[in-house]
């Protein structure tokens, strides 16, 4: 868990074009990877939901994670693309009974405005049921575009599971970042 | 670029202070389970999808729960069909696919799903590619033989039933059933169907799955004007039917064949309708264990009405032949299911999505689950 | 196209239980027959189209056929259950490019306001392209339950084309009617 | 019961009077055809539908048909690619399969459809089931070698490119791209593509599909602080790149390998942001024949604003490097495209499914078609 995504970013800046395709995909294919991002909606925060009522709040009940994780705007949020699985039948770490989340993921860096530290947050996506249709987020701070997989959310990262179906998406604490995002 | 660290090396740069401990690394690559023995306030929610009807859906919801009410979705393609057993711990998909989604080599198959997990446990692949597709009918598929089987209609527009060992994962057999439609579970190991003459025909099953006898009741049923709703309502061996026009007519289906309940009756008249209070919706009849029926009734009831939708519930003792009382719905609703608990839950399913659950014994609106599960939930089925 | 529906009537009475299952299908599958219905949708009429603005008229021109083609409240549509193919690239009786019409259709008898006439509607489904999306219309004047399949809109009657898949439904008329409908 | 005859036999039974005759009979098994040429007010849609990503769709649209804008759709499953030829005829998807819609075992196809008919000509099934699936980018599917070959992108996440002879209906060659992606036609047989080191690699394919040579330019890219968007617009044979700052950068891609034009510039500023204008949405730059540039901009621009689509259109001529125009749009919109009219009109894809269609000599609004054709509008692609 520690610094892949720089190993990710150092990865494909400098081995990128001289690795042969198989070798990067052995290393990008090891295990949890800072390499790209899953993806999928837009605009999905300034859209809302047209028609039905609103979700009602689901939060942490601990004061140090604060918000309703069935909002666009939690903290963790920040570079998420896709249906929030805390509406879907998961949680913000867990995906929904049914599906397979997929190894591979892409990486935000979020601020938790509890204690202002910057958060590195995995926004594993869950695999192998068609789409949740519920809460969709579309946030995008840190995110380039796909020239940078690692750091591009349009990318479905449910290529890592079983069946590249996208359900919904989560959004893992995985570390402490030193530096605040961009 | 950003550079990362770990928490330990944040600390140890961070100056000494009063802030709290970071919040802590989160398990990767979890995956949620419902609970072994499912709360009685769950029910499943049959999403027909209409803007990708291939991509239809079963919504397992919690009724108790106003802020996380979708507990997972099971894929339900393309007018599916669904079965729910608790004795068996599974959930039976009917579906049909198409190997280019929507053409190609199709493929028709049962898929047994675990409860616990939503994981699909294995398959059966079904011939001919004529299982029937319809909007949107829970006695197209239908167990029998105490759940070690599965009864499938077909329609090509010729009708016929397959009859499926479910552990042995194969289709034993096929009844021809020319002029009638739906599987109505009677006795042991059998099935009873209405038929276009009027009547209802019943098959005696044998342990091969092949038909051992048969028997018909004619002229139970005046279709021009007194046609009943596909679907109805279990209270013991007894399946209640109710008509277009609101008559309720009871079979019991506890022997080897149908049996008429003496009786019919109406469910008689009410003010505020315009022009007269009918049955409406997909899902229009549903009962409790303690005996009572719940019809699903528009005031706008008229020729043509039958799907409009409802906005109350009439609460009918079928015993008494008599109404006990009405329960007001928030919006045109298409369908009505019951919970298992104790006191039941009344759970309605409206046309804009949203999923309102209401008091059996008060007829008092108790919470909405918001339009938060379904696009289009048209049936809502009790989990047994 | 004359009297198929009296026909398959008395053949469903009559010929049904008597009949094998293949002789029936040899029947009712030789071709156009009056036979079953399609089906899809359900309140559409009253649910209107949330969200999205309305589609804008599309009338026949002839002051006979009165009325809007995009609209469920148009004459021919009293039993239609379905997408309009008048608004997904298609009419009122063909259906749209890349689609197959399946010879397999559900007649309904409307009556037309301007001559107060009852005409025998055709609604044959378009197959083969997922649903279409846009007007959806239910109306079930003269619809009964399954048990009548001739009779009934909530079969999906793309089983008579090449695939199952339905896209929308068309309104063709095939004849007058000698009585009113019920 | 209802009884039916004939026409002739209501005539025969009816009274004369002066009643007009009654409407004829109208011919079944009638499928409407696309014009043999579309006509230039027409463009196709790009629709993810993401209730059902699955099912997503290509609408193809007349802009200039107010109540009938939809004119048919074509499949394009699972984040699919699209091209468009009114040379061949064609329209080509690039589609992932699952033999049970969500599961089971994985197709990836490219199909061949008939531009007149919406019906598929043909099918070339591609190994290894690693087509790249993204939210959604014209440029993993391209043209080459005068559309005898289509390129397509892949990502397990090794990044390579597939070959395709879609004549011969088979996968030629893959050229492996590891740390670069997107495909930009270059010169008559070969592609360029942007790199995670900022340089930007173009290849050039000998007859056999396999690379020739290639050539890189190095820092072309200032990835953390002026990444480009992906899609750029083409004014002949010279791709016109904006980054989401608000850069503009031009590459000639008419010879074999990519050139830079020199001189990037600034899109500049304009009074009513909060706090600056910058480009937005999943289209966000595209050109008319006469020379300008089209970009969607939004007045909220910040780090991480660069999706959330614009409100406005600022209308730039690339050779003097000046902002001439402002179209303000009717609402938030994803994407941009331009008809192939003589004077082409401007389609704004909005957010909330409305295809609107304005005037790109006036800046004036023309009409618009509703959200009457697709669920989530996110490309317009111009049919060349």
């Amino acid at each position: 868990m520690i610094g892949f995504d720089k190993l990710a970013e150092r990865l494909t800046r400098s081995v990128a074009r001289q690795s042969s395709r198989r070798s990067l995909l052995a290393l990008l294919g090891a295990g949890i990877t800072g390499a790209a991002a899953f993806p999928v909606l837009p605009v999905a925060r300034a859209a809302g939901h047209a028609g039905g009522p609103a979700h009602q709040p689901v939060t942490s009940g601990n004061p140090q994670d604060p918000g309703d994780r069935t909002s666009c705007d939690y903290w963790r949020y920040c570079a998420i693309d896709g249906f929030l699985c805390t509406c879907c039948g998961g949680s913000v770490n867990a995906c929904p009974p049914g599906t397979e989340m997929s190894p591979i993921t892409w990486i935000g860096t979020c601020t938790n405005p509890a204690d202002n530290r910057a958060y590195i947050i995995s926004y594993n996506d869950c695999c192998g049921v068609s789409s949740c249709g519920q809460c969709l987020c579309n946030r995008n701070e840190g995110d380039r575009p796909q020239v940078r997989p690692q750091s591009n959310n349009d990318y479905n990262w449910c290529i890592g599971a079983q069946s590249s179906v996208y359900n919904c998406s989560t959004a893992v604490i995985v570390g402490l970042a030193l530096d605040k995002p961009l | 670029m950003r550079l990362f660290a770990l928490a330990l090396a944040l600390a140890a740069a961070a100056p000494a202070c009063a802030q709290p401990a970071p919040l802590a690394e989160e398990p990767l690559l979890q995956v949620a389970r419902l609970p072994d023995v499912w709360p009685k306030s769950f029910v499943v929610v049959h999403d027909i999808n209409f803007n990708s009807i291939l991509d239809g859906r079963l919504a397992v919801v919690d009724t108790a729960s106003p802020n996380q009410p979708l507990k997972g979705l099971v894929r339900d393609s393309q007018m599916g069909g669904a079965l729910f057993s608790r004795q068996r711990g599974e959930i039976l998909t009917a579906e049909t696919f198409y190997s280019r989604l929507t053409r190609g080599e199709r493929t028709d198959a049962v898929t047994i799903w675990d409860m616990k997990t939503l994981q699909p446990k294995g398959e059966i692949v079904l011939p001919g590619g004529k299982r029937q597709q319809s909007v949107i009918y829970p006695h197209l598929f239908q167990f029998t033989n105490h759940q070690k089987w599965a009864l499938l209609a077909n329609f090509t527009p010729a009708q016929s039933v397959s009859v499926i060992d479910i552990d042995a994962r194969k289709v034993i057999n096929e009844i021809d059933l020319p002029g009638c439609s739906q599987i109505y579970p009677t006795g042991e190991r059998g099935f009873s169907s209405l038929c276009a003459d009027g009547s209802i025909f019943s098959v005696v099953l044998d342990a091969q799955g092949k038909a051992a006898s048969s028997a018909t009741i004619r002229n139970v049923q005046e279709i021009d004007h007194q046609a009943y709703f596909s679907t109805p309502a279990y209270i013991g061996g007894t399946a209640w039917f109710v008509s277009q026009r609101g008559l309720v007519q009871g079979f019991d289906l506890s022997g080897p064949v149908a049996k008429v309940v003496p009786g019919a009756f109406s469910l008689g008249t009410a003010p505020g309708a315009d022009p007269e209070w009918r049955p409406s919706g997909y899902q229009v009849i549903n009962a409790d264990t303690a005996g009572r029926l719940y019809v699903l009734m528009t005031p706008h009831g008229k020729e043509g009405s039958h799907k409009d939708g409802g906005t109350a519930v009439w609460v009918v003792d079928p015993v008494r032949k008599a109404r006990v009382a009405i329960i007001p719905l928030k919006g045109p609703t298409m369908g009505i299911g019951l919970t298992e608990e104790d006191v039941p839950h009344l759970v309605g399913a409206q046309v804009d999505g949203t999923i309102n659950v209401y008091d059996t014994q008060s007829g008092a609106f108790v919470r909405s689950l918001g339009a938060t599960v379904a696009f289009n939930p048209f049936l809502v089925y009790t989990v047994r």
